[in-house]
């Protein structure tokens, strides 16, 4: 585990250190163990090919502003010299999430790619059959465009550790072969979870299908036991797998969220009022549960609730559990705040929740008639659902006579749009990582500009100073404070109006396999189908 | 017999050696022929650089870059894409890289794919090639050969019950939903009746242990098929080229031919492959029977509207007062003189079986270069696209080239540079 | 003034003679001509009236185009626009996809719009694309094919070349193109299919089917009498070849139909709805692999596109009787 | 020695639309070995339909209400179809009224005869085939090494002759020429009715003629029949007909002919246009066109009676000429 960070100066520049020791119970799946010169080579390599022109994962990984070098003390630890003091963001779930590749193998390997003209190309050129690995799986057999085989690892190094997960929250890490114990909290009360690792199957098969009609229709067959599937089984399939013998269903959160955007650098979508009244016009309850019929829940932060650690539950949601009527007399109330008007001003009954009079044609606070915008959608090839969500909101804000105009635009078509900030409202996605810092992404005033993560165009000095210090906060209870309030910050101003997420629904076949836990975040398939922990029955 | 019949005032008439058939008229053809082909082929390559440079500022003008993959991950930073973007060369402007592109192009390289960077766009379209020909050539053979011969019986016998049932049926296939087709027979066959493999091109547990890799054994059958057809056709051409159609020389013809087969499939089996050769056939008659019912009435349909013009030919009146035999007035008559449209179909179709078909590659989980276009297409992809576009396209214009020198063998009334000859 | 007796329209009355035309008439030319027009389109009626196939794709088109009229009545007059909408409806009291149900004949689909209202607010749009698909890759691809035919040498190696191109070209990017500057709706869809379709596979086959007309000595018969070459072309060649041209027409009746589907359903068309998107929604809703089940998701619109396009074939087949004279004295 | 071929009381109608087109309505004429029979009549009398119905090539729509025809004494109506096929061409082959597309375009002319030849004498060999192709050619006067063109590349009187020499490919006991010589010029045309007399007479072949030029017929034929809407008038010596026609239609005929060796004279015409055949006149079917129609002939059809030793006529009111040849006499009204 690393050693907390002390200050030293070494050869006249100061330095943030940490040394890193290592498991020595671990090898490739060649037999050689792994030691501290895999893990300095795993990070001095990428730096002298620089993360960036690498892509892929790491640039995300390894930062070369912050990261100066990495030393090997001894055989087992290695010591991180950083030029400045990191947060949890670029430590804990950035540096040390880095992949440790085998120094024996890729040494050569990068050291002859250095001499090429264009190192990059040439190394990604290189093919990687055979390349020893740690994990559990070594590849048997790919026929591409068919199906993948894998072996188990004989050297698997994490062969019979035992995870041990206390009620109150402690956890134990156990290998009774090789003596490695670790533990956090005070390990003892009753378990809630304990789980052995090691494969326990004799041979992987991935079959590649190019729908889910094929699937599906394998795993009812048993052609299949279980269907890998980043998006989860659509509707129909649910219900019918639901009714099949032997065949389990399960449901879990995503880590991810659906939501809508204005361009905040045009007129009028940069008053905070017209945002907020939007969001209180949109009855998310109705779309997700009666609409469509409870494949989707309705979400109003940032954070997903599946991020438990992270999710601040109470953070001010415009418009929730309000009849039709009553949204849209808060909406007027919200606009009229702010200056808006009307040529035909929307009436309601509130008693019997009745739409007396549509409102037509909204007047800007400046004077000016609102010219209708483009509110671009997915189109219902690429994702019902947002398909669905975006012509209802469309409707509504028709209704109090916003002129909204509904566009199912192609994904790339969105993506280039709004890369170049050349659009009037979107509706997008984004899937997550654990640790919340893509708030600082989305949001940062630094992010704005064209081809920037900040699409909506959202500067606010205040948040900026808030998520510097988070992203620079080292301390995890005083990041948690932090996140709490920037996520009070955004569900004021609502640069993003949050909608919905879907749960993660899978279908395995119960009858040939048992899976130790299947309540997990982004469900079994985020890792990979467990493969290394599942059983078979018979 | 005659009896030596003297005309009157001409000499005896002596047995004269019956005189070769159209040996000069075949040498004044070749001198024709191969002034059209030089013409032909010039055309051939200006249409080429004409059709990429379409294509290639078509995909320039898309919406977005490849680097807009980098948008979903937030954690990557602005410099990642930049470079990305002057890796893969499109910092370049436009007209540089695509002079760049034609000039490797004319040198045989393809460039290199982006979205499977830095896989080479040949690699790519090696890989998927073999297994997308054995797949459509057959499903194309097969329903033109279904078609060719439904369309003879039914313009023969116009009007008659099998016309009509033929005409309704092929229809209702050809005008049915593709995809919806495909779900049905694949729901009734492979799932319902459990008959044939629900869907890929090999079975897993089969091919672990297989010595080859399914690539292979893919080359191997496209090969094997084009002896064998080779080895078919010359065997018909040997025994059915004369005039004399007995029975005796049609059962001949069609012995030798499975004399081919079996020989073919002994080799197989000696080289260990049959196993995986007919596993790999199991897979493909679910995806060719589809095929061939959605396509069947279209050469049907062509065959019968092109003959119903020659069926009411004098010709055929004298052939069948000649006494020839029902089939042989059909076939060497009638229909021989309407196979124009019909086989300018089949060769355009054979061609466009090169670069597969979107939908059945998805529904039958069969991927080959249909999905290699569209993904690379819709995927900003500029060198995939263009390379698998072009690739597949030369095959095209390759066909049509055929097609037309093929007009002049069809019918000798029309001479090489697509025009009648001089009358008579 | 009689027309050259071997131009189609006099060569085609039936068994009753033709009143010969005095010559002391006084009526200008193009009345003449339009009084024949009119009675050879007569006739052409009454011939195209007798054949049975002919008459009920003809009726089946009617009854698509009716239907499809039928819509802004129903969605304005008798239903109500927030259950009966096509994309946006909902009927809150179902569970859906509901079996067909009193208010629903034809049941609702995945995500609870109502099947019925789908079919018939798409159906005037198919009958757009259709109809502009067939006529316009028909009447611009014969007129192209058999102008190649018979002009030969120049002519035919533009045209050919072109439907090369066009044969070849990459019609997803294109589209993706197209809808990235204008809003592609059905209609400039229809008009860019149509002429793809026109200059690509129908010239080619036309040619080969006009080469094969071209040869016969009639057609030198023609020139010797003096007719112009586009006289010929009009009055000879293109009757010979328009059977083809008509089966054409049911052919890309039938592609215009399955690539809107597929392309509006990967988003690249933004067209709300069609017989094939409604086919795609289920489909991806997973309600497509039991087919006994949920047998309303697909079989009325399967069976729409089916007939429409079937329809068009067998207008094809009548048509081909008035054209084809052969044909007709059967 | 009986016929060769013999047709009883033959009547066959036309299915359409429109109703039954009477073609050929109760026709009988007998045919020897070696005798050359001419049918002579204005288009559209039903003689290329008696031509069809004896080569059993009539269209679908075509239905034979009663009569028989045999041939060789074997009844051509009740052999099977396969059976019958044998015979075409071997017995009884045919030369088609439009010789210019007869020819199959995508083949060679040699390839087509020598087709028929194996195809009926399978002992023969395609060698032998080509050098019997030859010597056919070499009679009617095709250059041998023509046999490899194309049909495209052959004049219309080459055409003419190849489709002769196809007929003769086979050695046919009879031979049935509709129209052969109509589209050549009158040299041509002359030379080739004599050739084919000459190898008529020669191989002592049957014949028969068809055509609506009468001095055609006169030239070749030993018998000659009349045909008028679809009936025959009069049969008889080519002799007995031509000298002393004693139907009024063949009297009428006989003098719509300028003959350039006797003195110039205007030209009867017979008025009118033949018959309606879907709605036949009652009785004799000339009776509207003939100016001695009694109402006998309006009324009863006539049945075909003896007026010679081998010349009959259906006619109630025959033209009476003297017996003597030579001398036409009576009116020409």
């Amino acid at each position: 585990m690393p050693t907390p960070f002390k200050e030293e100066k070494i050869d006249g520049k100061t330095f943030y250190t940490s040394t890193v020791r290592i498991r020595r119970d671990l090898k490739w799946s060649d037999g050689k163990p792994i030691t501290a010169d895999d893990v300095a080579f795993s990070y001095m390599a990428p730096l002298a090919l620089d993360p960036n022109k690498l892509g892929g994962n790491w640039p995300g990984n390894i930062d070369p502003d912050i990261l100066n070098r990495v030393e090997k003390i001894d055989d087992y630890s290695v010591k991180f010299l950083l030029t400045e003091l990191p947060g949890l963001a670029q430590w804990q779930y950035g540096m040390l999430q880095a992949f440790i590749l085998p120094k024996a193998y890729w040494g050569p390997i990068v050291d002859k790619a250095l001499k090429a003209a264009d190192p990059v190309k040439e190394l990604l050129a290189h093919d990687p059959a055979g390349e020893p690995v740690a994990g559990p799986w070594v590849v048997e057999r790919w026929e591409k465009g068919a199906f993948v085989t894998h072996l188990p690892n004989k050297h698997y190094g994490l062969k019979g550790d035992t995870s041990t997960f206390y009620a109150n929250g402690a956890f134990v890490l156990e290998n009774k072969k090789t003596g490695i114990k670790w533990t956090t909290g005070d390990a003892k009360g009753d378990i809630k979870l304990q789980v052995v690792e090691g494969p326990y199957v004799d041979q992987l098969r991935f079959r590649i299908l190019q729908n889910q009609n094929a699937a599906v229709l394998s795993l009812m067959k048993g052609e299949v036991d279980f269907v890998l599937n980043s998006l989860g089984l659509q509707r129909g399939f649910q219900e019918q797998l639901k009714k099949t013998p032997n065949i389990a269903t399960v449901e879990n959160s995503v880590n991810g969220f659906r939501y809508m955007g204005f361009n905040l650098a045009r007129y009028p979508f940069g008053i905070k009022e017209f945002r907020q009244a939007v969001a209180t016009l949109i009855d998310r309850e109705y779309i997700t549960q009666r609409v469509l019929q409870g494949v989707a829940f309705a979400q109003y932060s940032v954070v997903p609730p599946g991020n438990a650690y992270w999710f601040n539950s109470d953070v001010k949601m415009w418009g929730k559990d309000m009849t039709r009527s009553q949204r849209i007399a808060e909406a007027v109330k919200l606009l009229k705040s702010a200056g808006f008007s009307w040529e035909i001003e929307p009436q309601v009954d509130l008693e019997k929740d009745k739409v007396l009079k549509r409102g037509k044609g909204l007047i800007m606070p400046d004077g000016k008639k609102m010219p209708s915008f483009e509110f671009m959608v997915m189109t219902a090839g690429y994702d019902p659902l947002r398909y669905t969500f975006g012509l209802n909101i469309g409707t509504w804000m028709q209704e109090i006579g916003i002129p909204c105009e509904v566009v199912p635009t192609d994904f790339n078509v969105v993506l280039t749009r709004t890369d170049e900030r050349d659009y009037d409202a979107f509706l997008l996605g984004w899937s997550l990582g654990l640790y919340p810092d893509h708030m600082h992404w989305f949001f940062h005033s630094s992010q704005a500009p064209a081809g920037g993560f900040n699409a909506t165009q959202y500067v606010n000095p205040e948040f900026d100073k808030l998520s510097e210090s988070f992203l620079a906060e080292p301390d995890l209870i005083k990041a948690r404070e932090k996140a709490f309030r920037m996520q009070e910050m955004l569900a004021e101003d609502l640069p993003y109006i949050v909608l919905f997420d879907t749960p993660l629904i899978e279908a395995y076949r119960s009858d040939r396999l048992e899976y130790p836990f299947t309540k997990v975040l982004s469900g079994i398939q985020y890792f990979g189908g467990m493969t290394s922990t599942v059983n078979l029955k018979n | 017999m005659i009896p030596g019949h003297a005309r009157a005032g001409g000499p005896s008439g002596a047995l004269r050696p019956a005189p070769r058939f159209g040996r000069e008229q075949l040498k004044a053809r070749v001198i024709t022929m191969r002034r059209y082909m030089l013409g032909r082929v010039g055309q051939l390559v200006l249409t080429l650089l004409i059709y990429m440079t379409m294509v290639y500022f078509l995909m320039q003008a898309m919406p977005g870059d490849i680097s807009q993959v980098y948008l979903a991950n937030p954690r990557i930073p602005q410099a990642a894409r930049l470079e990305l973007k002057k890796q893969l060369g499109l910092d370049r402007p436009p007209f540089f890289q695509y002079l760049s592109y034609i000039k490797n192009f004319f040198t045989g390289n393809l460039g290199v794919s982006f979205s499977h960077y830095p896989r080479p766009v040949w690699d790519i379209l090696v890989e998927r090639l073999p297994r997308t020909i054995v797949l459509f050539v057959t499903a194309n053979c097969l329903s033109f050969y279904v078609g060719f011969v439904l369309g003879r019986i039914i313009a023969w016998q116009r009007g008659a019950t099998v016309d009509r049932m033929a005409t309704v049926v092929g229809i209702t296939f050809w005008t049915a939903f593709y995809p919806l087709l495909s779900l049905i027979l694949i729901w009734l066959f492979a799932f319902t009746l459990n008959r044939l493999p629900l869907n890929q091109f090999i079975e897993p547990a089969l091919w672990i242990k297989a010595p080859f890799t399914s690539n292979t054994v893919f080359g191997y059958m496209v090969l094997g098929a084009s002896v064998i057809a080779l080895a078919v056709f010359l065997i018909f051409w040997v025994f059915r080229r004369g005039l004399r159609r007995t029975r005796r020389s049609a059962a001949m013809a069609w012995a030798m031919t499975a004399g081919v087969i079996g020989l073919a499939i002994w080799i197989a089996h000696a080289t260990g492959t049959l196993i995986y050769i007919w596993d790999i056939i199991r897979h493909m008659i679910l995806p060719v029977c589809t095929l061939t019912l959605i396509n069947f009435a279209g050469t049907m349909l062509l065959m019968r509207d092109s003959m119903l013009e020659t069926v009411q030919e004098d010709y055929v009146m004298a052939a069948r007062a000649k006494g020839l035999p029902d089939n042989v007035v059909r076939d060497r008559y009638a229909a021989r003189n309407a196979l124009l449209p019909t086989v300018t179909s089949l060769v355009l179709s054979l061609a466009s079986s090169m670069s597969g078909g979107l939908v059945t590659e998805t529904m039958f989980s069969w991927p080959g270069i249909g999905q290699v276009l569209f993904r690379a297409a819709i995927g900003n992809d500029y060198p995939l696209a263009t390379g698998a576009l072009v690739f597949t396209g030369v095959f095209l214009l390759v066909a049509h080239f055929v097609a037309d020198v093929l007009y002049a063998f069809l019918d000798p009334r029309i001479s090489y540079t697509g025009q009648p000859a001089a009358e008579g | 003034m009689t027309e050259l007796a071997t131009s189609p329209d006099m060569g085609r009355g039936p068994e009753k003679q033709l009143p010969r035309f005095d010559p002391g008439i006084t009526e200008p030319i193009w009345k003449i001509r339009w009084k024949m027009n009119m009675r050879s389109l007569a006739q052409n009626w009454e011939i195209f009236k007798e054949s049975r196939v002919g008459m009920s794709g003809l009726i089946i088109i009617i009854a698509f185009g009716a239907f499809g009229l039928l819509w802004p009545i129903m969605i304005n007059f008798v239903w109500d626009p927030l259950i009966y909408h096509p994309v946006v409806g909902f009927d809150p009291m179902l569970m859906h996809p509901s079996p067909p149900v009193a208010g629903h004949l034809l049941g609702t689909d995945p995500i609870g719009r109502d099947i019925l209202a789908q079919l018939m607010f798409s159906t005037g749009r198919e009958f757009l694309l259709g109809m502009l698909s067939a006529v316009i890759s028909v009447v611009v691809g014969t007129f192209i094919g058999a102008m190649a035919a018979y002009y030969g040498g120049f002519t035919d190696t533009i045209f050919m070349r072109v439907a090369d191109i066009v044969m070849l070209f990459p019609f997803v990017p294109l589209l993706v193109v197209i809808g990235s500057m204008i809003r592609l709706s059905i209609f400039p869809f229809a008009i860019i299919l149509g002429f793809l379709e026109a200059f690509g596979g129908i010239t080619v086959i036309l040619k080969a089917q006009a080469l094969q007309v071209k040869v016969r000595p009639y057609i030198d018969a023609a020139r010797v009498a003096g007719g112009s070459d586009l006289h010929i072309i009009r009055a000879h060649i293109i009757p010979n070849v328009l059977p083809l041209s008509f089966l054409y027409m049911m052919f890309n009746v039938t592609a215009a139909i399955v690539s809107e589907a597929t392309l509006s359903f990967f988003g690249i068309l933004n067209i709300d709805m069609s017989w094939g998107m409604m086919i795609h929604t289920a489909e991806t809703a997973g309600y497509l692999f039991d087919f006994g089940k949920f047998w309303w998701l697909w079989a009325p619109s399967g069976f729409f596109i089916t007939l429409f396009c079937a329809a068009f074939y067998m207008v094809g087949r009548g048509l081909d009787e008035v054209v084809n004279p052969r044909l007709r004295k059967r | 020695m009986d016929a060769l071929l013999s047709v009883e009381d033959f009547t066959m109608h036309y299915r359409t639309k429109a109703g039954w087109v009477q073609a050929v309505d109760g026709v009988s004429f007998a045919l020897k070995r070696g005798q050359a029979l001419g049918l002579v009549g204005e288009s559209g009398c039903g003689k290329t339909s008696v031509a069809m119905s004896i080569m059993r090539l009539l269209p679908y729509n075509a239905e034979i209400k009663h009569g028989r025809i045999t041939l060789g004494g074997r009844d051509v109506y009740a052999m099977a179809s396969e059976e019958f096929r044998q015979v075409r061409w071997k017995e009884i082959s045919m030369i088609f009224q439009a010789a210019m597309n007869a020819l199959n375009p995508v083949y060679t002319v040699g390839s087509q005869i020598v087709e028929a030849i194996v195809e009926h004498e399978p002992e023969t060999t395609e060698e032998q085939a080509r050098r019997r192709v030859a010597e056919l050619f070499d009679l009617v006067g095709i250059p041998a090494d023509r046999a490899d063109h194309y049909p495209h590349e052959y004049s219309g009187g080459m055409k003419q002759r190849a489709v002769i020499a196809m007929a003769l490919a086979c050695n046919p006991s009879l031979i049935i020429a509709d129209e052969p010589t109509t589209a050549l010029d009158v040299i041509v045309q002359d030379k080739i009715l004599r050739e084919m007399e000459e190898i008529r007479r020669r191989i002592n072949m049957s014949m028969i003629y068809i055509s609506h030029d009468i001095s055609v017929i006169a030239e070749v034929s030993d018998i000659v029949g009349v045909m008028y809407a679809g009936k025959l008038m009069e049969i008889g010596e080519a002799d007995d007909v031509f000298k002393r026609p004693r139907h009024p239609y063949t009297y009428g005929l006989m003098h719509a002919y300028p003959s350039i060796l006797g003195a110039k004279r205007d030209l009867a015409t017979i008025p009118g246009e033949p018959p309606n055949l879907m709605a036949p006149p009652a009785g004799c079917r000339f009776n509207p066109r003939c100016d001695r129609a009694t109402d006998e002939c309006r009324a009863v059809e006539p049945k075909l009676i003896k007026a010679g030793p081998e010349h009959r006529i259906a006619c109630h009111n025959p033209v009476w000429t003297p017996s003597s040849g030579g001398e036409r006499v009576g009116a020409a009204r």
